[in-house]
């Protein structure tokens, strides 16, 4: 029905414009590892864009953009490609444009502990499909939490300026935060998903994440006005989507 | 002593047998080796450039996922290969510092720009293709690392290289604009491809004793055959038009004539004014400079934690 | 003394007369001035950034060309407000410092995003709009070199408003695509751009003393309104929805009534934290600091061509 | 005749893909006054892009990409969004990324000096409309020249830093020129323009400007292989077009 094809929209948007930031380190990181690791955690995420878009589609197919009679481009590329920006409903941690590596670091941990507490409330959801890849991603989100982690630790222990870098990008990124752990309480009717502590449970991993490392935790909330969820962006998006869009948009009936 | 150990050295050669790493060897085939390795892992490195270029504006969600683990390996590559550089006794760092300043090379084929994701493909079919027939016959390489190494990476870039022509298969059955596409894309690397064999024989002195060291086990000019030779077939299966009016089929040789690169393009891109040289090294510049702190970091980091 | 001279400041006030630079002025009045035109400078200088983010995409050269000339504009208009400022007896150096460290402020509309070209006629019909309702009557001001700059100020920015109104009709005149993405816009800009007038004015602690200084002529709340009467009838010929249920014609009032905009959204947006606020700074941040260098050598090089 | 409008099309590009670049500056000079003169700039080469195109597409309506029929977008905005990144005939100088601001006094330097000599000798061609707006060109030029040429020698002579990032833009930049100073024989005979001794020209400009900066000219010549005026590109040039007609593109109907 149509909340489970919006549901998925969201769950896919966040890994599909997560995903597309976290490629951009493509050829860019501090070593060869991370370049590695990163490029893991994108196609990751990829990977579970792919297969939410595809669980939406199939959900609610008017949720897929019209193409010229005879396209041969899938539901997932429709999805992904001829949407436009005001209809992206991902939460803008996902697209904030990328800084330095702390930057990727600090969007890595949001966004991972976040969702991986999403995923593992829906693992028991009521939708098969929807419950399978929530699976294997609690698996992979697992790592990626582990992953910024670790590094969270290291550079808030490093040096002077690794700490300095570490908390500017935590203060850039906290006022997206509050974003990652509102659910759209429409799902939880259809799914049959109890989201209650959702907020809660995240910020204690955060917190745990804090001590640690020995980083305060950021005042302030989130930011006024409309949000990601809403199909309202940062101005970094349409730039984000002008970029990814543009050879498929270009052969609307190509295949690739 | 020492003739002891080169007579050794020599007859392990002549065997066709494997060097390792803790066996005595000539300094200069360390040198020569170390060379090659690091010249070829480099590639890998800045390789990752031009394809990454394209990650962004993958056309479907399947191609960014195949084109995104393509440059993830070809990251792994370069690690295998400076693994095995090292145990020659060179550091990741000291080579790294090697390319970044210019003193070792990469293969030249990387700094010619993708101006379409066709180049996607074409890299895949005509750049990985090459570089298979040259690494093929690295497995039997003389110095083990190197040669296991090689086993590994051409298993996966005969991969990369099917993947490469599926994709241009797929776009030749699309739209004419596709079509297109693929042709400029197979104009702009046929001859620099070519290239990527290196110089003719005559006048690559070095070849012949990489050649006797069992270092290298085929000259640039049968190599390049051997790749036009398995290319055109392709092409006319593809159903592109490779760019030389001298190609045609020798019956009396058994293999394909062709048509002389521009050598003095070769010339200039390796001395540094190819296309895109100051690009790609200054992109893996501000990559290793803007890494700085991290790895500082690390260091740091992992030293308090030692204590 | 200081008496004569209040007497004599007080009658030009009363006489709606100019004060002018070299003029005795209370320091209350000078302090007043310097804050709300550095105001409106900043406000200029910031408010480049979000026509500025179209002009790469602007659909058509024609559309390019008359972004591009706005938001020069509107550096120029920066530049005139900071020379009334250092007629205060502040420099333009320390009026950069102060916006970028959050010392002074700038319109909180400019820390809303634009997210499609529509916005730029958004941003000219309503934000440039609603600017003119407020600036107009600040070419009367009591200080000469403000009221100055805000006639010639005035005069483009209503060339601005018929430019920005004029992109609107003309989408509104294509395709239903283009009449979306213009409600879609307003549907974003209108509460904002009603918030651009300030708290109401019972909120408003500085506005009346402001007035009794002649430095501004009206309340909030008149000017509010004096906007709404006057865009209504616009958004009617554009054929555009604006998104306040309460909005009809009050025919005892004679004017138009119309919903509270979210004042706590206002509140939090100049408190810092509003969708761009650490955006627009940073970018202005990053600009100057990138700037400094050239700065230094203009400075090294005036030096040594003087000696 | 195509001879003219490949030809107008060449100095179009130029001055459009200039003029993109010089627009990126917008809201980020070093000061306020400078960021007026480089919009300036950027509007003057915008101004001449649009004349160019407009004739261009006289001379030879085949060189219009075609669109829907019935729709409104007009020659000039036809050709600068709907063509492909490999129809564009632009001088690679024109198009390479922007870095800091000795970058862009560099590239204004080299490409207003080589632009100046063209258009002084197009000023007396044989086509009418090419002969006018290049008359208007020349003064339009001459201040970039100028400006240019105040800068490059305030950044020569201001401090170490400045003299430093100097020479580093001249050093990146100097294998673009060579293709600026290259002029396409077939035209020549067209317009009856001489275009003899173009390069020698610009090379005394510059070396005048070098000498006062008590700047060494760079050696090196251009790089191998196909150039901008054969639609062969860097990598940057398909990014920035992807930014430049987004909005075009996704409304060929439209109406701006």
């Amino acid at each position: 029905p149509a909340e489970l094809a919006a549901y998925c929209l969201m769950l896919a948007d966040d890994a599909l414009v997560a995903s597309a930031r976290l490629s951009e380190w493509c050829s860019r990181a501090p070593e060869l590892e991370e370049d590695i690791a990163l490029a893991n955690m994108a196609l990751d995420l990829l990977g579970q864009a792919r297969l939410l878009l595809a669980r939406a589609a199939a959900a609610d197919p008017a949720v897929v953009p019209l193409l010229p009679a005879g396209s041969p481009v899938p539901a997932e590329d429709a999805l992904a490609f001829f949407r436009d920006v005001d209809e992206f409903l991902n939460v803008r941690l996902a697209e904030a444009p990328n800084g330095d590596f702390a930057h990727v670091v600090v969007r890595i941990l949001l966004f991972s502990s976040a969702r991986l507490a999403v995923l593992q409330r829906l693992r028991g959801c009521g939708d098969a499909v929807l419950a399978a890849v929530a699976a294997k991603g609690v698996k992979e989100l697992t790592y990626h939490r582990d992953w910024s982690g670790r590094w969270f630790l290291t550079l808030a222990r490093g040096t002077d300026e690794s700490s300095r870098r570490l908390r500017g990008a935590l203060d850039s990124l906290w006022p997206f935060y509050p974003e990652l752990v509102v659910e759209p309480p429409a799902v939880c009717g259809v799914l049959g998903v109890d989201f209650g502590g959702l907020g809660a449970e995240v910020d204690g991993v955060l917190d745990l994440v804090f001590e640690v490392s020995g980083v305060e935790r950021p005042r302030g909330g989130g930011l006024a006005g409309a949000v990601g969820r809403d199909g309202v962006h940062t101005e970094a998006l349409s730039r984000l989507l002008a970029e990814m869009q543009v050879v498929a948009r270009a052969h609307p009936m190509g295949c690739w | 002593m020492t003739l002891d150990l080169q007579e050794k050295f020599d007859a392990v050669i002549a065997h066709h047998d494997r060097i390792e790493p803790r066996d005595w060897m000539p300094e200069g085939y360390r040198k020569t080796l170390v060379r090659q390795i690091a010249q070829h892992a480099h590639s890998e490195i800045i390789g990752m450039q031009p394809e990454g270029n394209w990650i962004g504006r993958a056309p479907s969600l399947r191609r960014k996922a195949i084109l995104l683990a393509k440059v993830q390996d070809e990251a792994g590559h370069g690690l295998y290969l400076y693994a095995a550089c090292e145990t020659l006794g060179v550091s990741r760092d000291e080579l790294v510092e090697m390319l970044l300043t210019g003193r070792q090379k990469y293969s030249s084929i990387f700094n010619y720009p993708t101006l379409s994701y066709a180049d996607v493909g074409t890299i895949g079919w005509l750049v990985d293709g090459a570089a298979i027939c040259n690494q093929v016959p690295l497995c039997r390489t003389s110095y083990g690392p190197y040669g296991r190494a090689m086993i590994r990476i051409c298993k996966e870039e005969s991969f990369h290289q099917r993947q490469g022509y599926e994709l241009l298969r797929t776009m030749m059955g699309g739209t004419d604009a596709q079509r297109q596409m693929v042709q400029e894309s197979v104009d702009r690397f046929w001859w620099p491809s070519l290239m990527m064999f290196g110089p003719p024989d005559e006048e690559s002195p070095n070849s012949a004793r990489s050649i006797a060291w069992g270092i290298k086990r085929n000259g640039n000019d049968e190599l390049r055959q051997r790749f036009v030779d398995m290319t055109v077939p392709q092409a006319e299966a593809l159903g592109v038009t490779l760019p030389d009016p001298e190609l045609r089929w020798n019956d009396e040789r058994g293999h394909y004539d062709f048509g002389a690169p521009d050598w003095a393009e070769l010339a200039a891109v390796i001395r540094g004014d190819g296309p895109c040289n100051a690009q790609r090294l200054a992109h893996r510049r501000a990559a290793h400079d803007d890494g700085a702190w991290v790895r500082e970091a690390a260091t740091a980091f992992a030293e308090r934690s030692a204590r």
